[in-house]
């Protein structure tokens, strides 16, 4: 048990409450599962990141020279299965969600600690099946799985790495679900739903999708393992299926599954914004509801990505007119976040950088899914690069910028050290114009016409493609400064103090590790959320 | 014919035009918007910098100003719907004398049959200034059918008809890519679309070896498969009698109507007992693994081409010589 | 609040909680809100039926006569009658009397049983007949390629809801062994009645599959 | 705290579904033409409903959120089913 403690070197907290491998393992610390899963989805992003580069390098020429067409098709297979499955959907979640939910409601852990560490297991368990699949030839379905393809024509893993979604996907199902649990049931007196920080409302969001939309996932993934191993007719044409029924059920889950990535990292933002603008956020319920609606409207669209698919032209009409509806809510976010600056005080730290980077990359990303929310516009532009720059700028441009903001901004509360600041600055440029060099080319080459999963192409897309080679080099580049840095502050880095930023939050109101139960004592909450006025108008570390 | 770096693709039908009108809108409102962000963005960072200002304003929020820029975008959005919509409908809708053109897709190639017998892979021509309607069939997976300048694309499925049609306005050659990823050799599944001047299409088309029309390969099988013997012209036939049944709506035995369209005909063909129309018996066998896919579009043509004498005329490949095969080929 | 919480304090309250009031309401809630991730689960499955049933209606329809009607309806009765038993040991719990509870328990899982025994039965028939989907299969009729996918929903709905009933077996065993152990009483019971809720949910999923796969064009029909 | 509902009550909804089960048989045997999956699936949800309601404790859930989120789970149900066939009812109208 945490014993009282002062804020000296020597004071116990969740890092050195325990030591040893056991002390780990064993966990029910939700901050110590939260390291766990920094630690595994890393790794998984390197793997993923590196099929990425070898992708760009073999599009640097139009002919098919470095690798194989079977192997190309493996590359984009799994780096789409691993980045999604393996880094996007836990990444904000289950890194950033788990160590701060409890913390940010007053609680001691979340409600079902026991289910948390399952949920880890599970995620290993699936991972290390992922590995195994890629380690033994891996699979080229698309993360996609359509069939007949993936269950009558292709001859590599596709049952064992879906497989591995499955048991993923039962991780992130108890995620979703000890959050909703404990958002509802944990939350410390005064900590009221309209007093929740934006984090909050968001993850809330999320898990909601998590646990209506991954058993669908589940099951259409099941029947798509019975019919390859039983030659069951359910989807396949040849034995009497529908292959359209499967698209269906796939993307059920899978469009709701683009808002299980994306509105982690607007909570993350709504957090950031306020406190490096030094001022509330602009219109708390707008922004708080908006999450609300995005995950319930997100289950109206998924046909969008059936346009050219074969479903009814009334269907079709029916689902983009809900694509429309569902980009309110986004747009309304971009708004009050970039009203939020408005006559604040502005400090230019490096989440903060993130964060600005992220309004910018994620409003080009929903600006085009506007395009492709159009019937008539997504039929020339789908299955093309122009869906592929789309979707990168979402889950890159945005997820990813925001879920280095707030690994920057919470940082010093989860390690108790800050990072070297200017090395974070530069890091947030170089992946901010690394980023914008290897997508932006990809929307002309979309709609200029070339098809995405080409392993070979013609020859005059070969100019735009060696600009988004080039971009992605730098990129790489860009994410491997923070993973050294962060390393070296563990060590190196200042003591950050209990609340370096001066932040809102009950967060920031106990130390820096927190203690293993987090506070002392269950505090009462007597403020609204973002109360910056009565907070010190100056950041106190960035000087 | 490709230049080399080419920031915008070739406007080679009417459905291209359609579609960069609506593009271009999209394009700049999107970007004023984006433009817009990114400037107060940029301005808000500058001019509220910590070194200019004292101490932040508390705004709590503005619901006037939010349920604005709530309703505004919702406003805008809903032009781009309904343009959207309006010419995704009308790429959806063939006119009804388009050129029929059949196409069936497989691992890792197209295979294109002209009504008149001609047969192409990867490549097809087509003239000018004319509705050509693409009927398409996938004997395997799914693959998909796109055609960059024509900003036409449509995923061909196992197992059914889909379609797609276009009016080209542009003699040229074009691209034709599978878009929807189908296995080892997905980008090596691409091809060109020709288009021709009326009169070189002409001159293409005497080249061409073709055996006949698609609707008397059809007709040939037919008779081999015996399936006159119960589709009698008559009414004494075991089973109904098709003439004129194309396109028209059938009575089933259950009760339903169904619309007798490709995708009824190659259903009564390989399932034969699933639709029943109304006052026959199911007796007649499968044909799944008897006829191929080819086969049955042929057998669909000539289906198509049993048309009564009032009938209106049936589709030819041949502008210049409207009627070849008007006649109606049931003795 | 850290008084009142060691007031009520048991020892099975843990650590996290401020009292027991807490830790019962976030663990029915838990359990509810997994049942709706199963709710989806089969979801999934219900909808392939009902899309298929739409667009190969005459298959549906002669794939559901060749239903065992009456073991089926027997099945949807045992699940019903084991429905009672299990919320009978809920409330036994609730009143403290652990004996009946355990009797109540154990008499749920031989109704459970018995579901599974009359399933395998049903099961054996339809091998025996041919309607195993697969290159066995054998249908005389029309639309016999539709006939087995009607087969193959019909085998995967109750193949999945019979592993359910399976794993209800051992999580109703599960708590019979930690009642007999003395873990439960009137107080502190959230085990049970969790698996009581699952095994509720697995009764329901039966009463919506018994008219979709036994009812619909059963008798009335040929 | 917790309601405690009487074993009578567990007895009259158990008598109720068997006998709701026996109808639900019997009508079966009627043609009712397209009715019949009508009648069949209204007993059905009638039966879930009273399972739901007595068995699960549903109707006596003092926690809002928790009659919330089982709403929901039906709620998700009726999308699924309902946006599907928006698709597969209207292929044939064109």
């Amino acid at each position: 048990m945490a014993s009282a403690t002062t804020i000296t070197a020597e004071r116990e907290h969740y890092l050195n409450a325990d030591y040893g491998m056991r002390s780990w393992f064993f966990t029910t610390d939700h901050k110590r599962i939260a390291l766990l899963y920094l630690i595994s989805i890393t790794f998984f992003f390197f793997i993923g990141g590196f099929f990425a580069l070898l992708i760009r390098l073999e599009l640097l020429t139009p002919q098919g020279d470095l690798v194989q067409a079977d192997t190309y098709n493996k590359l984009f297979s799994m780096h789409g299965q691993v980045m999604i499955f393996f880094f996007l959907i836990p990444a904000v979640p289950a890194v950033l969600g788990n160590f701060l939910i409890p913390m940010m409601i007053g609680a001691k852990d979340l409600a079902f600690p026991r289910i948390n560490l399952l949920s880890w297991y599970l995620f290993i368990i699936g991972g290390g099946l992922m590995l195994y699949t890629i380690l033994t030839g891996g699979v080229d379905t698309g993360w996609t799985f359509y069939v007949p393809l993936s269950t009558a024509y292709l001859g590599t893993h596709v049952v064992l790495a879906a497989v591995s979604i499955f048991i993923a996907g039962f991780s992130s199902i108890l995620t979703g679900l000890n959050f909703i649990v404990t958002i509802h049931r944990m939350r410390a007196p005064g900590m009221t739903w309209g007093r929740m920080p934006l984090f909050l409302w968001s993850n809330y969001a999320t898990a909601i999708i998590q646990v209506l939309g991954t058993p669908v996932l589940a099951i259409s993934l099941s029947l798509v393992g019975l019919e390859r191993l039983f030659h069951l007719g359910v989807f396949n044409p040849q034995l009497g299926g529908d292959p359209l029924l499967f698209q269906h059920l796939f993307w059920f889950y899978s469009h709701p599954a683009v808002y299980i990535m994306i509105l982690p990292g607007m909570g993350v933002v709504s957090e950031v914004i306020p406190c490096f603008s030094r001022k509330r956020v602009f219109g708390y319920e707008f922004v708080a509801l908006a999450s609300i609606g995005i995950a319930v409207l997100g289950f109206l669209v998924w046909a969008h990505h059936m346009f050219v698919a074969g479903i009814s032209v009334y269907s079709a009409m029916v689902f983009s007119f809900f694509s429309y509806l569902v980009a309110v809510p986004s747009a309304i976010k971009v708004f009050n976040w970039t009203a939020t600056m408005y006559k604040g005080k502005i400090y230019y730290s490096t989440p903060m950088l993130y964060a600005m980077g992220f309004i910018g990359l994620f409003t080009m990303g929903g600006m085009t899914g506007l395009f492709l929310a159009a019937l008539g516009v997504d039929v020339h532009v789908t299955d093309t690069y122009f869906i592929v720059a789309h979707f990168h700028y979402i889950m890159v441009g945005g997820m990813v910028m925001a879920y280095l903001a707030g690994l920057h901004f919470w940082w010093p509360k989860i390690s108790g050290r800050m990072y070297p600041e200017a090395w974070g600055k530069l890091a947030a440029m170089t992946i901010f114009i690394g980023f914008n060099l290897t997508f932006f080319p990809q929307f002309i080459l979309g709609w200029t016409g070339m098809p995405r999963r080409y392993h070979a192409y013609p020859p005059e897309f070969q100019v735009l493609n060696v600009l988004s080679t080039a971009g992605s080099t730098v990129l790489a580049v860009g994410y491997l400064l923070p993973m050294v840095y962060f390393l070296w502050s563990l060590r190196y880095g200042k003591e950050a103090g209990d609340n370096p930023w001066g932040a809102a939050g009950l967060e920031w109101k106990t130390a820096s590790p927190p203690p293993t139960y987090n506070f002392e004592e269950t505090p009462v909450v007597t403020w609204e959320a973002y109360n910056y006025e009565e907070l010190p108008k100056e950041v106190p570390v960035v000087g | 014919m490709f230049p080399n770096f080419p920031i915008w693709p070739v406007r080679a039908a009417t459905s291209a035009s359609n579609l960069d009108a609506l593009f271009i809108f999209l394009l700049c409102v999107t970007g004023m918007v984006t433009l817009l962000i990114f400037i107060l963005i940029t301005v808000f960072a500058l001019r509220y910098r910590r070194t200019l200002v004292e101490k932040s304003t508390p705004i709590l929020g503005s619901v006037a100003l939010e349920t604005t820029w709530s309703l505004v975008p919702f406003g805008i959005f809903l032009i781009f719907f309904v343009w959207g919509a309006v010419i995704y409908f009308q790429e959806r809708t063939a006119p009804a004398d388009s050129m029929e053109i059949y196409v069936v897709a497989k691992q890792w190639m197209w295979k294109l049959e002209h009504a008149d017998g001609q047969r192409e892979i990867n490549e097809l021509h087509v003239p000018v200034d004319r509705d050509v309607k693409l009927i398409m069939t996938s004997q395997d997976v799914i693959h998909s059918f796109f055609v960059p300048a024509f900003r036409l694309k449509q995923d061909v499925l196992p197992g059914r008809y889909t379609t797609l049609w276009f009016h080209a306005i542009r003699p040229g050659t074009y691209h034709l890519f599978c878009a929807e990823y189908c296995g080892t050799q997905h980008s090596g599944m691409i091809g060109s679309i020709v288009v021709m001047n009326p009169a070189a299409y002409e001159a293409w088309l005497s080249g061409g070896g073709g055996e006949g029309s698609l609707a008397s390969t059809g007709q040939k099988l037919f008779q081999q498969l015996g399936c006159g013997s119960c589709h009698r012209s008559d009414t004494q036939g075991r089973g109904p009698n098709l003439v004129g049944m194309f396109g028209k709506p059938v009575l089933l035995e259950d009760g339903r109507t169904v619309v007798a369209d490709e995708n009824y005909v190659r259903e009564s063909i390989l399932n034969p007992g699933a639709k029943i129309v109304a006052g026959f018996k199911n007796i007649m066998p499968s044909f799944q693994g008897v006829v191929n896919e080819e086969q049955l579009l042929s057998l669909i043509a000539y289906v198509k081409s049993l048309q009564g004498s009032q009938q209106r005329e049936p589709v030819s490949n041949r502008p210049a010589v409207p009627n070849v095969s008007a006649q109606p080929r049931v003795k | 609040m850290s008084d009142s919480s060691e007031a009520l304090a048991t020892h099975e309250l843990r650590h996290h909680f401020e009292n027991m009031e807490q830790q019962r309401g976030a663990s029915s809630m838990g359990m509810w809100v997994f049942l709706i991730t199963e709710i989806m689960f089969f979801g999934g499955m219900f909808m392939a039926y009902l899309t298929y049933r739409y667009e190969y209606f005459t298959a549906w329809q002669e794939g559901s006569q060749h239903m065992d009607f009456w073991i089926g309806t027997i099945n949807t009765a045992v699940l019903i009658c084991s429905s009672l038993t299990m919320v009978l040991a809920v409330l036994a719990i609730q009143q403290g009397r652990r004996r009946l509870t355990s009797i109540m328990l154990a008499v749920t899982i031989c109704f459970a049983i018995a579901f599974l025994v009359l399933k395998g039965i049903e099961y054996h028939g339809h091998w025996l007949a041919h309607e195993f989907p697969g290159s066995a299969f054998h249908f005389n009729g029309i639309d016999p390629r539709h006939v087995e996918m009607f087969f193959v929903l019909y085998f995967v709905m109750t193949g999945f809801h019979a592993l359910h009933v399976v794993i209800g077996i051992g999580l109703v065993s599960t708590v019979l062994y930690m009642n007999e152990r003395g873990h439960f009483s009137a107080d502190y019971h959230n085990p049970i009645e969790n698996v009581g809720l699952y095994w509720h949910f697995v009764d329901l999923v039966w009463i919506y599959l018994y008219p979709l796969l036994y009812l619909i064009g059963h008798r009335h029909v040929g | 705290m917790e309601h405690i509902v009487s074993g009578k009550t567990y007895f009259l909804v158990w008598a109720v579904l068997i006998c709701l089960t026996v109808t639900t048989a019997a009508v079966s045997y009627v043609d009712l033409g397209g009715f019949n999956i009508v009648v069949a699936l209204l007993i059905a949800t009638l039966k879930g409903s009273l399972v739901v309601l007595f068995f699960m404790h549903a109707k006596y859930i003092n926690v809002k959120a928790t009659l919330l989120v089982i709403l929901a789970g039906f709620f998700w149900l009726a999308i699924l089913l309902l946006m599907t066939m928006t698709d597969y009812i209207t292929r044939a109208w064109s």
